[in-house]
């Protein structure tokens, strides 16, 4: 038996005993989890079957098909696409069973505490310090662009342990519980209005010894899998023609020929193009992975995903003219999710201008292609192997 | 056609100063920020810089109670009303307003001179010159039709309502006070736009028919020429602020500024924006001089300025990282007010299709 | 439509082994840059390419002597014709003419794959499929009229002659010999131009009216279609050889290609690149399997690759510093076939305007 | 009276002793010379009044007009533009009586041996040897972008005399005798066919140590002198509007309307806008200058010259269908002077790629305007403070 059906024939047996009609949903989906049927390339125990990672797609779709609860995935992005591969990785065994678990479900939400305000691109150089109290480590330091803190239950966290070691020595990882005292989350307002993300500051808070995740002062390198996920997550599925961006473009002109003149053509139809390679690009990338030939290029599809975006939501407003002006509404809100596409052809102009920066500048990842895809040297480094507190800042 | 000076005079300097001066201690980005959130304009900011620097009526002659001075100075003042995205209607009223008036040979110009009336002229903003006018009618002496994304009407103490015609345009003044304007919420809320129902208004005609026309398209003319220079204003203010942000930001134990691709798109943005300070300070000169090539002078400033002063501002935006992205940092002013001006007064693509028409270089074969 | 693979097939990866193992070993860089001094080319290069390799007949039917490939395979080929820039009429030939006389369903297409007879298609080489073709008239059965810059007709033995008329297209088949082919001093002498004077020459019809149409159109819509692939060819030879050269040459006591402006320009060629292979592939997988999203696939291919094909092109000739500005260097070898291949059956202006009818964007709103 | 009315009255009392109807036009030129309107800026003696360098631009006018004899300006370019200003500058008095008059009346053409294959951007790196032999130095090594080479008697030439010192600091600037024995002059062919410049090799040439210009060891000082001269030269003179290749397209776009399409319309308008707007600015800039606010701006200027002529000459072949696809003549010759927009669109194209490249590429341009206009930092050095033999090369 193929791990298809395997596969196939768990989900069809566990369907037969937990009708999703009948089962509120928090119960359904622990039982999906100890099912090892909530991702499959999970080892057994912690929510999987040890299946190869592709099958997982159709596990999704098939609950979907059959009416299955869902566990909100958009809502808690951090905890499923970046907490538990890192937890898996790293956790010890007890952490796994702590976390993973209601993790999946949805009834913990989780964050990140990476990002500092003097800690951006240079993420190794931040300066939240964390020190040792008996079985307790003590924090204090400031984050920022943390979405869904207020959510959250849980962060994963970063913090300096050692500033006598180089920079990137001295950091340890911790799975940081939220609601302990000391953690004062302020919204972050943006260009847009809203408040996507969120400052975190972080005075006296204690964490316990327990909740660190990996070796003391190995933070660096499980932080690196943690970003490595975000960007594997970030990488484009497989799209239709027209999907995103382009498509809202393509519709407006389609039904506004009062808008339409020769200069907004050449433009709109030199992205149309520009997008549609970036869409074949995607797909023969993805099928270079299926096909075991994998690689950093993930990097260059998310740079072009957003030199196109940034320029299609640009000319949209040029297109919209005297209604380009307008705007949908400046209120300050704290969205659950992203609602890129529904709002209105203002709101995605300012908001695309995030797209080269979050989740990795632009900048820094035409560094990585360069050096990683392409070989050609690093930057000259001159902070490399002085200790932390020798840095300038 | 021979260039004149592309430089500042002395005295164009010295009214920058007493504008800077004024702005920098009135004019705070939290000022402008709050406007997004409701805050009402600050009056004063208008009243100080009409009465106490005298600048409502710089364009309308001595005779009239104005300063007479000409749109090189005009443009000046709007570099520095661009480099503090002040809310305040020098240019829809003191500029595009007063233009139409003085074209139109009206003395209600003198009401914009003494500072006592804001007047706008009623179109939408992204109104070109030479494009067409919305369409309104009058029946049975009262105005009627509506008007979209209408620029210094909020704030105006007098219309001034286009109604395109067959043999022209009827150019009515009207009372602020007989009109319905309902604030929009506007992109670039420190330039706040309104949709305007002039149904059942009444007004003055102070024009009428090929008069009438030229003198609407008088006002776009010189707006459009001159938010140039208010764009190269924008645009300094982005350059300027972005290069002391990465000489200063450190990442990688570098001033980022140092890093070789940043250099060379800050040389870019250099490169522009000292393209769009002499785009702009022609158009000026050749506006003042009433010179022939005025309109070669503006499609080529608007096409220009236009998309440099958006490039500059979303490169500040970029070069900042995260803390550009943020409410609290200025950047956004400046980015919402680059793009509001560049589908202003017609489109870098508008006036580039206007200006192959003035330098024969048609389209198409026929 | 579901796209189908991108990536290459093991039996296409042995094709351009042995293709590229071929070239390597008889067509150098100098030997290409020895064409613009007026050396004649070498017969055997394409003799080897026809015979040894094959590849005369790749898409002829095995029952009409050929292999019976597709355009997948046909694509590999003309990836590596593009790296070598090798002067050979496999496009003109074995890609256009084939398909020409294959949708005719002309049995002369049995001399293509004997690899005896090299047919060319008689229309100016910028003739983009859809686009007009030159007019010629016939009288008293014989043809009259020249075409300006036709590739692949030096040395072709055949020449098929579309002459356009009111129902569709009359195609010729006319012996080389009937004609005066005057060769042109062309940028890319690695395929250089002939103007044709046809007048007085004789042939045979071989397809008339709407069918001789469709098989003209035929042959430039897979031409436009696989000159991807071999721009692909010359992008790649020049990003990888711009690659290895940053790398090497030292400036100011390091590796050139270790200053961030030329490592996010080669990462941002990169990126392109891969985009040209996407476009490139897709085009070619979906002529292969004459699915019906050809039309827009071979617009896209030729909008992205031959603006990119250029840009590489010339990026390689920046970053190479002075070197590439020599004869000596063959970077201006790919240089002239980019650009040459940019005007080759349409410009990318020319294929987006296309594709705006083929994906209903209209240009206008009439 | 102003230094203008002393001028035209030099001038005046000139052509009325000198009719250049009736005088050869070498002792002309000679006697323009001693009476000091050669180069009315120089000093008294060596061509010049000591006047204001601006008022050269009328003298030169003047004499035009009045039908006077050239010093054939175009063939001697280096000469003029790079040479006499260093002699000017750094030459001892017996050097500016030699060299001067020649040099500007024509009789000795002269080149520039800079440039080496491993010293192109990076021309402090020069590894030519000068070894001192008695009162003459013994030259060896491989120059490189040498025009004029095949025409010229002497050229400026700057040679390595100490290695062991860094590389800035061990370079001397000499006068070489293009007779001398061991001067190999072979021509250069590049891209267009045609071989502007030359490759000269030196194999013990002797050079006698009165033509050493200035100190030795202070060549790289004295080379930028002479290299500052030439972008001074290449800095744009104020110009009409549709002037250069602008014209050319443009001329073009309405005289065939048949190749005429929306999209070449886009392209050219843009290009039309930013060669107005580069015009307008090189305008603002010489403004700047003579208003004495001078600057390193003028590298600004031949970077955005380069990009437009690039993108012009480049949109200029599409523009020309099936004739863009021809060539003039591959045919190698050696042209004495530079007829870019005298050729076909083909060569220009080719030949403009030459303009991002010579004088200073675009990518150095930029450094020396991110560094000398922007104050931003340096870029990192390794190579500065060895000694020159020192260095991977």
């Amino acid at each position: 038996m193929t791990a298809q059906d395997e596969m196939r024939r768990r989900v069809a047996d566990f369907l037969a005993v937990h009708d999703p009609r009948s089962t509120p949903a928090l119960e359904w989906l622990q039982a999906r989890y100890d099912s090892g049927l909530a991702w499959v390339h999970f080892p057994l125990g912690h929510g999987g079957l040890g299946l190869p990672r592709p099958l997982q797609g159709e596990v999704d779709e098939l609950f979907a098909a059959a009416g299955g609860h869902d566990n909100r995935p958009r809502v808690n992005m951090i905890g499923l696409g970046m907490a538990a591969p890192t937890i898996l990785a790293f956790g010890t065994e007890a952490q796994k069973k702590r976390f993973l678990r209601p993790l999946w479900t949805g009834e913990e939400i989780w964050c990140q505490l990476f990002s500092e305000p003097g800690a951006g691109s240079d993420l190794a150089a931040l300066g939240t310090r964390a020190v040792r109290d008996g079985d307790e480590w003590v924090v204090n330091g400031q984050k920022v662009w943390t979405s869904a803190a207020q959510n959250a239950q849980w962060a994963i966290l970063v913090a300096r342990t050692d500033p006598d070691r180089r920079k990137h020595a001295g950091i340890t990882y911790f799975l940081c519980p939220m609601a302990q005292p000391g953690v004062d989350v302020r919204p972050l307002r943006q260009i847009t209005g809203e408040a996507e993300f969120n400052e975190v500051f972080l005075t006296d808070v204690r964490i316990s010894d327990e909740w660190r995740l990996g070796e003391e002062g190995n933070g660096w390198r499980i932080a690196n899998t943690t970003l490595n996920n975000e960007r594997l997550a970030i990488g484009g599925r497989p799209a239709p023609r027209e999907d995103g961006m382009i498509g809202i473009v393509a519709r407006n002109w389609r039904e506004h020929p009062e808008h339409r003149t020769p200069d907004l053509h050449h433009q709109l139809m030199a992205l149309w193009v520009e997008a549609e390679v970036a869409r074949l690009t995607s797909i023969r990338l993805a099928q270079k992975l299926a096909a075991g030939q994998p690689g950093p290029e993930g990097s260059a599809m998310k740079l072009t995903f957003a030199r196109i975006s940034q320029a299609l939501s640009g000319l949209e407003l040029e297109l919209n003219g005297a209604d380009g002006l307008r705007y949908g509404d400046w209120t300050m809100t704290q969205p659950e999710e992203l609602h890129f596409l529904a709002k209105d052809a203002s709101y995605r102009y300012l908001r695309a201008k995030g797209n080269s920066i979050e989740g990795g500048t632009s900048e820094i990842l035409k560094n990585v292609v360069s050096e990683r895809v392409l070989g050609l040297p690093a930057e000259p480094r001159f902070d490399k192997d002085l200790p932390w507190k020798e840095l300038e800042r | 056609m021979t260039v004149g000076s592309l430089l500042y005079t002395d005295v164009e300097d010295d009214l920058r100063a007493a504008v800077s001066a004024f702005l920098t201690d009135r004019c705070q980005p939290s000022d402008v920020a709050a406007l997004y959130d409701g805050a009402p304009v600050d009056a004063g900011l208008w009243r100080g810089l009409a009465h106490e620097l005298g600048l409502a009526g710089l364009l309308v002659s001595e005779e009239l109670g104005g300063a007479g001075a000409s749109a090189r100075e005009v443009a000046v003042v709007l570099e520095e009303l661009g480099r503090t995205v002040a809310p305040v209607p020098f240019l829809t009223s003191s500029v595009i307003a007063t233009q139409v008036l003085q074209e139109s040979g009206s003395d209600l110009v003198q009401g914009v001179a003494s500072g006592q009336d804001r007047v706008a002229l009623v179109v939408p903003w992204s109104t070109a010159p030479g494009s067409d006018l919305p369409p309104l009618s009058v029946v049975e002496g009262a105005l009627c039709g509506q008007v979209r994304s209408v620029a210094g009407v909020l704030d105006a103490d007098l219309l001034l309502v286009p109604v395109p015609g067959d043999a022209g345009v009827d150019l009515y003044a009207v009372r602020a006070s007989e009109v319905d304007a309902r604030p929009v919420v506007s992109l670039d809320m420190s330039r706040p736009l309104a949709d305007v129902d002039l149904t059942g208004a009444h007004g003055t005609v102070i024009a009428s028919g090929p008069p009438g026309a030229i003198a609407v398209q008088r006002g776009l003319l010189w707006g459009a020429g001159l938010l140039a220079s208010e764009q190269l204003g924008v645009a300094r203010w982005c350059f300027d602020t972005t290069l002391a942000y990465v000489k200063e930001r450190r990442q990688f134990g570098r001033a980022v500024g140092g890093f070789q691709a940043l250099k060379h798109r800050l040389a870019d943005l250099f490169v522009q924006v000292e393209g769009a300070a002499a785009a702009a300070r022609y158009a000026a000169g050749v506006l003042a001089d009433d010179a022939d090539d005025v309109e070669v002078a503006v499609a080529v400033a608007q096409a220009h300025c236009s998309e440099i002063a958006v490039h500059v501002a979303e490169e500040a935006i970029q070069l900042h990282g995260g803390i550009g992205m943020t409410w609290e940092h200025p950047a956004h002013l400046y980015l919402k007010r680059a793009k509001a001006c560049q589908i202003a007064l017609g489109t870098a693509g508008w006036h580039r299709a206007r200006l192959a028409d003035l330098v024969d270089l048609p389209a198409s074969a026929s």
